[in-house]
């Protein structure tokens, strides 16, 4: 793991913990949805967590995060506490959307992360938005807007890209390419399976990155935001990845062999980060200890935030359906 | 499809059987629609079709909603049967100028010199905690459009025949298939092999008062005029099926016998089918209605997650229950 | 304009002055859309706008219509004040999923952390020929979705102060302008600088019966009740004005008065919103109504382009009159 | 005008006639708008009928048409009686659509031109359909599918393209490309103005062609659709042209100048042809004066055919919202 950066000590060790904090949580979210704590749809990002963890660190405070489905891992990367992020999942009043969201719909206004969208690319023209306002409002904000591979294919992309390179907006596209759409693999539904291609289609800067390792995106993710600070417009990510789970919680993915996920997992970005900080001596084995424990305490504390959280009010039920303010 | 009573099967086992037939009936008939072929359907509905049929029948595409219904549309005014799956109403937002703009219009606008014979199945309705982006129950608003048809199968009978009878229309038919009726059992009668895609039906007589629900509504409805009757109240159970064109003759004939009506949609409240056959009733039986037609309906807010709400915000038997004793028994 | 009397201006210029009020008061508000810029608007509303305000107020967009509405909510949610122009409702079809899954649902679904302050804009109705892809009335449909608002300024004085409203307004804002008032003349009260986006309103007050319309469909309404005074029937017309949420109590205090009701409305009868008020009505005011509710609306046909069969489609003073003289004077 | 197409003289003056056929009909359609006969929407061809007519040269009769709003050039160029289409501009019981489509919405089972769609792209889906149902029913046979260049705008293009090039389909895709959109200059709406690029992003074969010129066109559309009809999947022609008069009815051209229009005008398409033949001896001033006086009676007699047409009953309103059958 090499790259133009510079990764010491301290910070090696926080994308490994950032990486770990992600794994480890959402393989406790698959134990509580089988314990039926979680409910409606769990889309897990085990194997993809290099690429959330990596582009976050090249944003900062100002910038607006776009995310789908599958944004557990964006949400904690991006700072959002996880006990807020676990109330969510399990529908409390103590989650970051009040419970009403769920594991798809996470929100957290001061964390200027807009959601969570569950329909796939629907997103992006609200990415294209949240750029267009920050440029008049926020000079030198980036929103970054997150999306699989699927999303090519629908016309919501191609309309988002093309305005946004015409506009020269602040938004860092990032495609988590994981060569599947649910069931549909890459080759079967894009003519042209190289998506940045598509970026390039409407003169939009783009790069392939290899999405198992977070460095690589976090160098190509710094490099990204400079260029979109520096008022280049929109830049486009497209990161190869692979998720070891299936889709969703109901999957019997027979649309992939074993083996091929077999293949994969030997890229684990967690597995060789710790391999990597180890051997260089970046990270002692208790350190690694204490990193774990600590990750562990966060989310059995996390957890209980969660349990010990409270149902909404029906009566509040149509409360938000409109408005009474705009939120400052 | 491993219980041993013959014909007893889930709702899903039946859509799959519907296509299958169709499929074997028609060489000019194929699926296309998202994760149909190797993924089996979201709803496992095709589960085991690609097998079968090979890719050319069963179309997996990419997620682009507009040209997958557009296509279909296409194929079919081409001469073939296509049955497009959009893998929820939710996502048919993007395909709505096809069906809308398009299916709908282009044999009135042509002057009848095209057809538009294509199926378009997807899932709707709430009651999985999938929350406010997938939980829409669109047929009502569907039924606003004229040139199409609209059913609501929801009964395994239904979802085993009426596909056919879709097919064999020249109209393009929109069948929305209810997420929670997937896994409902029920039998099969041997002596009945296809059902008409016109009329709505009564599913249980009745006389003190008229229920009026279809899809994942009508288990609900039936079952709170099971509750009903062990309070003495005999409510007629009338399934609509039909969203569009509806069924006027059958449900204005059981509402002018029990001249009470409570009427059960999913929809949001406001504007949704329920309030277009009050309307009707309203009208048309102005003279015969005893007491104010009552609605239970969604409430008016995007579907929360939790359980708790989303419970709260859709109709539920003990709405109907109260409703229907409200009616029955005026104070 | 150049018309002495001041205050008096066709819809158009009003719907013009009130973005221009709107640009020079708020410097987050802006235009975008299909041909508002160098073009001047489908149906010139922002002529003359672009040269006034300059390209970054007044942006002509590709054809594009989900980015034009979803890149409006976006910028409403980080701090702008949109006022996206989607040509006209037929087109809006193709935004619909950014209009229903983000506008309508994310202040409810983030637990009130974000609203959508936006307005969108966009012509409706038919009477034009323009055919069947070209005349939809959608403003019925969209006032079925919880989490957005519907207006239809019938007058020149809502086309003018209604926009401001909107604009104030926390949440998504969606204004149906009919195409054929466009060139209706009218004269503002100077009086009157604002208006409410809450209440419908008594047009025209009358004892014998109450009929309901808006839009394109008041003017109309209207004429029958000149027609219909001649005959010596009084009728009241209220301009229902805001479509989601409706105003229950202006509607139920005019029709529990005059204790008959026809409803107009250009939307297709069937699950058209003229549907859900007069169930409102047949619930709510079912021991005071006198006569059965009359619906006037469209004809459940994709609009045809001769003027002889469009006329025959949308609903038209004739038909009003008629419908109110036989609820006026029951057989 | 060359190309590797031997234009004799009958084949040359029968483009000429065709596209005097196009020019003279809707100069008569703009003199009937301004007289109140044809009402709604009128979309002109004018400056653009080298497209429809160079295209139509290489369709047969199995193929099928897929146009826009702007469709009278292709219906004439197809070969629709004149008289029916003009009926149908009246709104008459024996226009095309039996009068109930108008100017917008030409249809016509015989010659499988399959309208006229007034929705920007609206039309795309359904030509990658009717492909689709072809290549299984009429094998060879080819969908021309028209549009303009807004329509890349649109997300339909995009989802159409891919799909089309994916699955191989039978479209032969021909984008007018006249510069503007109602009243937004291409570069104002697409971040690459060069729309063939988009058909190469999907791997379609993709041309730009002098839309001035019907030998050109023609030429561009015999190669394309013979590389469809082998099998090879859609094709891709980048017309470039000029539309003479303004979008529709209702515009004051704010949006180019004079000069502009009258630089375009020089490449008039029709004017070059007939001086080209004229030199070329391949159409003497007796020949041409002959073709325009036929051009002249076949436009009377449609007026005349239109004049005398009859109004559907309104009783037939609804006839068709809902087909009793499968017309064959
Ligand atoms: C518009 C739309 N169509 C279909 C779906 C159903 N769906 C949910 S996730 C998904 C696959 C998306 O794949 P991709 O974009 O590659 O993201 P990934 O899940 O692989 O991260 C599909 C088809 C949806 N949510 N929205
Ligand atoms: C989806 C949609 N959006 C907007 C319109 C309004 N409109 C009609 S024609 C047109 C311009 C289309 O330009 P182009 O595709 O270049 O074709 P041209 O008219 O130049 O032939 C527009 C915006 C429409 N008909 N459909
Ligand atoms: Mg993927
Ligand atoms: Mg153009």
């Amino acid at each position: 793991m090499t790259g133009k950066l510079k990764i010491d000590k301290e910070h090696g060790q926080h994308l490994f913990r950032q990486m770990l904090r992600i794994r480890r949580f959402e393989s406790k979210a698959a134990e509580l949805y089988q314990a039926q704590k979680i409910r409606g749809f769990l889309h897990l990002y085990d194997g993809e967590e290099a690429i959330a963890v990596g582009i976050m660190q090249a944003l900062d405070e100002r910038d607006a995060i776009v995310a789908t489905y599958r944004e557990h891992g964006h949400a904690l990367a991006r700072g959002i506490a996880m006990g807020p992020v676990m109330a969510e999942m399990y529908g409390k009043l103590e989650g970051c959307s009040r419970g009403r969201g769920g594991s798809m719909h996470i929100f957290d206004r001061d964390a200027r992360f807009l959601g969570g969208n569950a329909i796939v690319a629907g997103g992006m023209p609200l990415a294209v938005g949240t750029a267009l306002a920050d440029r008049q409002l926020r000079p030198g904000a980036v929103t970054a807007c997150f999306f699989g591979e699927g999303a090519a294919g629908e016309g919501e992309f191609h309309e988002s890209m093309n305005l946004a390179a015409l506009w020269r907006l602040p938004v860092l596209f990032v495609c988590e390419n994981n060569l599947y759409a649910m069931g549909v693999p890459l080759e079967i539904a894009e003519a042209d399976t190289q998506i940045v291609h598509k970026a390039q289609g409407y003169g939009i800067p783009g790069e392939q990155v290899d999405g198992m390792n977070p460095v690589a995106v976090e160098i190509a993710a710094q490099r990204a935001v400079e260029s979109i600070r520096e008022g280049n417009g929109p830049y486009f990510l497209e990161c190869r990845t692979y998720r070891f789970r299936a889709h969703s919680m109901f999957d019997s993915q027979q649309y992939r062999t074993k083996e091929e996920v077999e293949q994969w997992k030997e890229r684990d970005p967690l597995a060789h980060m710790q391999k990597w900080l180890i051997d260089a001596r970046l990270m002692s084995q208790d350190e690694l200890s204490e990193i774990e424990a600590e990750v562990d305490a966060e989310i059995e504390e996390a957890v209980a935030f969660a349990e010990a959280g409270t149902w909404e009010d029906v009566d509040d039920l149509e409360r938000f359906v409109l408005m009474d303010e705009v939120p400052r | 499809m491993s219980d041993p009573t013959p014909g007893r099967m889930t709702y899903r086992e039946a859509c799959k059987q519907a296509i299958r037939d169709a499929l074997n009936r028609d060489p000019n008939c194929f699926v296309m629609g998202e994760d149909v072929g190797l993924y089996g359907g979201c709803y496992a509905v095709t589960k085991g079709l690609l097998e079968e049929f090979g890719p050319d029948r069963i179309r997996d595409t990419p997620l682009a909603e507009s040209v997958i219904a557009g296509a279909g549309i296409g194929a079919a005014i081409g001469g073939m049967r296509p049955i497009v799956e959009i893998m929820t109403c939710n996502f048919s937002l993007l395909a709505l100028d096809q069906i809308v703009n398009n299916a709908a219009t282009i044999p009135h606008m042509s002057g009848g010199q095209f057809a538009v014979p294509v199926v378009i199945r997807m899932a709707t309705g709430g009651g999985r905690q999938l929350a406010a982006q997938h939980s829409h129950s669109l047929e009502g608003w569907y039924a606003h459009i004229p040139g199409i048809k609209v059913l609501a199968p929801g009964t395994v009978e239904d979802a085993r025949y009426m596909l056919a009878a879709a097919l064999d229309d020249p109209n393009p038919v929109l069948i929305f298939e209810h997420v929670v009726l997937y896994n409902e059992e029920g039998t099969l009668d041997p002596e009945v092999t296809a059902v008409d895609i016109s009329s709505a039906k009564v599913r249980r007589p009745g006389s003190d008062l008229t229920i009026l629900a279809y899809g994942g509504c009508l288990p609900k409805a039936l079952e709170a005029a099971g509750q009903l009757a062990e309070a003495g109240i005999d409510a007629e159970v009338v399934d609509l099926r039909v969203l569009r064109p509806l069924d006027d003759a059958t449900i204005f004939a059981s509402v002018s016998r029990t001249r009470r009506c409570v009427i059960v949609d999913e929809g949001w409240r406001s504007g949704s089918l329920s309030a277009e056959i009050a309307a009707r009733l309203a009208d048309d039986l102005f003279f015969e209605l005893d007491a104010p037609i009552r609605r239970v309906c969604t409430r008016e807010v995007p579907i929360p997650y939790p359980a708790h709400l989303e419970e709260a915000a859709l109709p539920q038997t003990a709405d109907i229950v109260e409703a229907a004793r409200a009616l029955a028994r005026p104070q």
